[in-house]
């Protein structure tokens, strides 16, 4: 009988203590932000979406290795001698024609494994985080400043130029060893992928 | 009132029609407020902001775009269901909700039916709701919602008893069923209401009463027929667009008309709380709604403060703890009378 | 206790369980069991005052990529704070191993994911179905071996 | 002699049922059950007879992902995304077992970074779990006032390392950025401000009858039952095992600070009941706060990237590795076979573990007790099914 009045005392008394601090905090300023008009203050290292410097971009393949979720495609083809590529912003000579530099960002992970192992810093999270899209397609963001003139043109270059120093190099064989033929080529293709 | 409308109009049929509607006049516009006005309290209690786009200032008019995209969505009945009791659940329940508000005295000049047996009334067809969710829950052919409805059709018979018990404390010192009589008897300053009567007998009674009134309007601590993180949604799982409005509709109109009877059996009804001071019929119908809604709003405040009981608990604090506490009132109350 | 000391004890009662233990040079040291034992093995080391092997920290399926699979079991005991790491493996053509399940409820989910994913049947286990995998999905997809099917229900599975 | 009660319908156990019961699948999609849990219940009217847990709906095939990556430092990402409330101590467990088996020693100021943001993040969590808790029983103020808290340490995070949730940060040999400028005056500040929070969630929601009511002596775990089932974390403390790997079964720095792990006493009820489990959590963010206090007075100066090895490729061999994570024993079961790529991760999630105990403790009680046990389990989906 005792606990059955304590029962409901505690009851009462426990549901008015309640009451306080929801009352006490319908005069608090709220802590939520009407999002679309007040906007968070990002910090210096927020992680958001991907950004590729081209001009820096020296075609290693650390980033594509790097990615957890193969979210970054690169396709490269390599470079005439006679060819000035130009140089980046660190100093560093630019040896490849970068052909393709997808990333689906759509599949990216914001992990920021890419980032760090870049070379020249090209490849960077920036702090835009609004790109949602209608269509997912759009996700496949082209980072490659060429054009498609330029990589057909590049590509046919470098099929030919690798022609050239394979025919070279098989007569330079042929000529050292006319005994032996030539037992296996290097197929005539630069791209990787 | 009604006899005003007859002496101009001299048609009974019209004239009821118009009496039958002139509730609406308020339900409506209430029940956008009340769901607008729980998202802002429940909002600024949690330190949130609340809808704060729709329409200008504080978002006022959210629960209308609301409305009107309930309108648009897409009726979906459930292949399974009883289409016949699936499709008039909703009704039923709005009708057990808003017949309630015929014998509701609005102001000294306003009351829909002024029957000498109003509270009784008013009592006999709330219950009616019972059977609308009985049939909602059922005709849904969902577990959930069977659940949901079994849990109120026991949630809400128990939960008539202490509040018929509660009401008939206020009967037995008012004498008198009819609810215009009962505010008559409440005339004056504020210490005339029963709520101050016998005191502390009528207070008492008049916790028991709200709280069982919580119960009976499936509100939180008592909400355990549509306890969301149980039954999903209880027996409005299985609803959508418009009725599932109406149901919502029906829980806000019923939020209020207990509200009411609570202001008209404790709190004077329309009478001003400071004797001849704003009284009058027009001003009644200012106070009676004011007292309405604080007594809503403090459900509102409940809601977003309590956790919810269990269903045993929930039975047990109707039968052995509201029932025991009314009936030692209606006691003490008569006790007292006789002396 | 140390390793080597419960390995003893081990010895001392089933002299023809173990199969090799390593202590030196590893990470991890561990004792290799048969497998037909591992049930009376786990029972004596519940049930023995001096051992009290009551949490079953981890039971891992593997593959060992030469035609074996195994499973590890991590064991701690609660009360004395000491640990013990017991393999065995089995031949994959007969994956069988005892479930030891009564031994330590544990068991039951790690043993139904191993079965899930690795393919190693328990025997005695009391609910012997898949855990992670859809209950009608065909082959155990950790298995060095396992070749991605090209349809599930219909559904193309490489997207 | 047959059951004449017995009906054709069978459980996915293939255990009949009789003609009072019926089958309720509670899940997979279902508020209470904390993503895509699904839980099929035997129930007689309320009354919950037996509980048949399925899991699986969230398999992510986190073991064989990572057999596939190209080095043991892809695998980081996706051992956030197991425990995505508590990423850092999912992270921590990972790299603590690597660097095992690779056997190199990360530099003191590490070791502290590390410790204060899986302090930080077991708050958060620990937040979440008493947030969502108190929405399973139908309170949701509090949910979003613990939410608020955990914000700001979101806040912390975001400014460490970039990221909210899923935070990358901890690598194998270090960590990806050194504390930034401010940090720790910001975090003493957090500690400061979370400390009377405390007392509103108690005065709200901890000691509030109605919630007493609906916790107290359901779902009681008895100890010895949690250490068979292998339960560990809050579910076993709760049940009145004092046992804590931080300080049972110490790693990184954790003992050179003076806190205690908090057990569960039956204040309420029985020992190891829901409300034992739940009060758990609130007095480890206490503790948690102080082990964070006490870190941050003591963090040395140092470079955070010397140990941070180029290519790793451990020494063929396997290791298990345990650490407390938010939710309990996080384990690690990893084998090397000497290349760059893991040739087995087995995670052993602390949830998996603790879920499996759902039916033993739930039978007999209401579906509304089903619900409280599992939110009192504190369960995440992503890290039961991987």
């Amino acid at each position: 009988m005792r606990k059955y009045f304590i029962d409901i005392y505690k009851s009462v008394w426990s549901v008015l203590i309640g009451m306080k601090i929801t009352f006490g905090h319908l005069f608090v300023p709220a802590v939520t932000i009407q999002y679309p008009d007040v906007k968070p203050k990002l910090p210096e290292r927020a992680r958001n979406r991907l950004y590729v410097n081209m001009d820096d971009c020296i075609g290693c393949l650390q980033c594509e290795m790097a990615c957890p979720v193969n979210c970054i495609e690169i396709a490269t083809v390599k470079s005439l001698p006679t060819d000035d590529l130009g140089t980046t912003s660190t100093g560093q000579k630019k040896k490849l024609w970068v052909t393709k530099f997808d990333i689906d960002i759509a599949k990216c992970c914001f992990c920021g494994l890419c980032v760090y192992p870049c070379p020249t810093e090209c490849i960077k999270m920036t702090e835009v985080y609004e790109f949602s899209e209608y269509d997912r397609n759009n996700f496949l963001y082209n980072f490659v400043t060429l054009t498609k003139e330029e990589i057909e043109n590049v590509k046919a270059k470098a099929a030919e130029y690798e022609k050239e120093q394979a025919a070279k190099k098989a007569a330079a064989a042929a000529q050292a060893k006319p005994a032996t033929a030539p037992t296996q080529q290097p197929p005539p293709t630069a791209q990787q992928s | 009132m009604e006899q005003l409308l007859r002496n101009i109009f001299d048609n009974n049929i019209f004239v009821f029609t118009v009496t039958a509607i002139l509730p609406l006049i308020w339900i409506v516009p209430y029940a956008l407020v009340a769901i607008w006005l729980e998202r802002k309290i429940s909002a600024h209690m949690q330190d949130r902001l609340g809808p704060m786009r729709t329409g200008g200032w504080h978002g006022w008019s959210q629960t209308i775009a609301d409305m009107l995209k309930l309108l648009q969505k897409e009726d979906i009945v459930p292949a399974a269901a009883d289409k016949i009791l699936f499709n008039l659940a909703p009704y039923i329940i709005f009708i057990a909700a808003y017949a309630a508000y015929a014998a509701i005295p609005f102001s000294s000049a306003y009351i829909g039916a002024d029957i000498n047996v109003g509270i009784f009334y008013i009592i006999a067809v709330t219950s009616l709701a019972v059977v609308g969710i009985l049939m909602g829950g059922w005709a849904s052919n969902n577990k959930w919602s069977l659940f949901g409805a079994m849990r109120a059709a026991a949630q809400i018979v128990s939960y008539e008893i202490p509040s018929v018990l509660a009401v008939l404390a206020v009967v037995m010192i008012a004498g008198t069923l009819s609810l215009q009589e009962i505010n008559n008897l409440q005339t004056g300053w504020f210490w005339n209401w029963y709520v101050f009567q016998k005191f502390p007998f009528i207070f008492v009674a008049f916790i028991i009463y709200f709280i069982a009134a919580l119960a009976e309007v499936n509100r939180v601590p008592f909400d355990i027929p549509e306890a969301e993180s149980e039954l999903v949604a209880g027996y409005v799982t299985e609803y959508s667009g418009m009725k599932f409005a109406m149901f919502m509709f029906a829980e806000f109109v019923n939020m209020f008309a207990v509200s009411a009877i609570a202001a008209t059996l404790f709190f004077g009804g329309w009478n001003s709380p400071f004797g001849d001071f704003l009284g009058g019929p027009i001003w009644g119908v200012f106070w009676f709604l004011s007292k309405g809604m604080v007594l809503v709003s403090i459900q509102m405040w409940l809601r977003w403060t309590l956790p919810r009981l269990r269903v045993d608990q929930l039975m047990y604090v109707s039968w052995k703890v509201l029932t025991p506490f009314a009936f030692a009132c209606v006691i003490a109350v008569g006790l007292w009378m006789m002396l | 206790m140390t390793h080597q000391e419960i390995s003893e004890k081990i010895k001392l009662q089933f002299p023809q369980a173990i199969i090799e233990t390593k202590f030196e040079g590893v990470v991890d040291p561990y004792v290799k069991i048969i497998p037909e034992q591992i049930f009376e093995v786990m029972l004596f080391l519940h049930v023995d005052e001096n051992l009290k092997f009551d949490f079953l920290m981890c039971l891992s399926g593997i593959d060992t990529g030469k035609g074996n699979l195994g499973v590890v079991y991590n064991l701690f005991s609660m009360t004395h704070r000491h640990k013990i790491n017991i393999k065995v493996e089995v031949p994959k053509e007969k994956p069988e191993v005892p479930s030891i399940t009564n031994v330590f409820p544990a068991a039951n989910w790690h043993e139904r994911e191993a079965f899930d994913l690795i393919g190693i049947i328990f025997t005695g286990h009391p609910d012997p179905r898949r855990i992670l995998m859809p209950y009608d999905w065909e082959g155990h997809p950790l298995r060095k071996d396992y070749k991605t099917p090209e349809f599930y229900q219909g559904m193309k599975i490489p997207y | 002699m047959t059951d004449i009660f017995e009906t054709s319908i069978k459980t996915s156990t293939g255990k009949a049922l009789r003609r009072e019961e019926m089958v309720i699948n509670m899940g997979p999609q279902h508020p209470s059950t904390h993503g895509v849990l699904r839980l099929e219940v035997v129930a007689d009217g309320e009354i919950v007879i037996d509980v048949i847990p399925h899991i699986g709906y969230l398999h992510r095939c986190f073991e064989k992902h990572a057999e596939n990556m190209t080095g043991y430092q892809q695998v980081v990402p996706y051992v956030d995304r197991m425990d995505y409330c508590a990423a850092m101590n999912m992270d921590f467990g990972y790299v603590l077992a690597v660097e095992k088996l690779l056997g190199i020693q990360v530099p003191e100021r590490v070791e502290y970074i590390r410790v204060i943001m899986a302090e930080l993040q077991r708050v958060a969590s620990h937040l979440i779990a008493a947030g969502t808790y108190g929405l399973d029983i139908g309170a949701f103020t509090p949910f979003l006032y613990m939410f608020r808290e955990r914000e700001r340490i979101l806040d912390l995070f975001e400014m460490t390392c970039g990221a909210r949730l899923l935070y990358n940060y901890m690598w194998v040999g270090g960590v990806s950025h050194d504390l930034p400028p401010g940090f720790i005056d910001k975090a003493k500040d957090f500690c400061q401000y979370f400390k009377p929070k405390i007392k509103e969630y108690n005065d709200l929601l901890s000691y509030n009858e109605i919630f007493i009511k609906r916790t107290a002596n359901v779902g009681v775990l008895p100890g010895d039952v949690a250490i068979a089932y292998g339960c560990s974390g809050p579910v076993l403390r709760g049940s009145g095992v004092d046992f804590d790997l931080r300080r049972d079964d110490p790693y990184s720095v954790y003992h050179k600070f003076d806190w205690k792990p908090e057990i569960g006493k039956g204040e309420m009820g029985a020992v190891g009941d829901c409300w034992d489990r739940y009060i758990v959590r609130i007095r480890e963010m206490i503790q948690s706060i102080n082990i964070v206090e006490q870190a941050l007075n003591q963090i040395p100066e140092g470079d955070v990237a010397t140990a941070i090895p180029k290519r790793i490729r451990p020494n063929a061999g396997d290791v298990y590795v345990r650490t407390e994570s938010a939710r309990g024993e996080l384990g690690f079961y990893v084998i090397s076979d000497g290349t760059a790529k893991p040739f087995r991760i087995k995670a052993r999630s602390p949830s998996f573990v603790n879920l499996s105990v759902i039916p033993e403790i739930s039978r007999g009680g209401m579906i509304a007790d089903l619900v409280a046990i599992a939110g009192s389990l504190d369960i995440v989906l992503g890290e039961v099914d991987r």
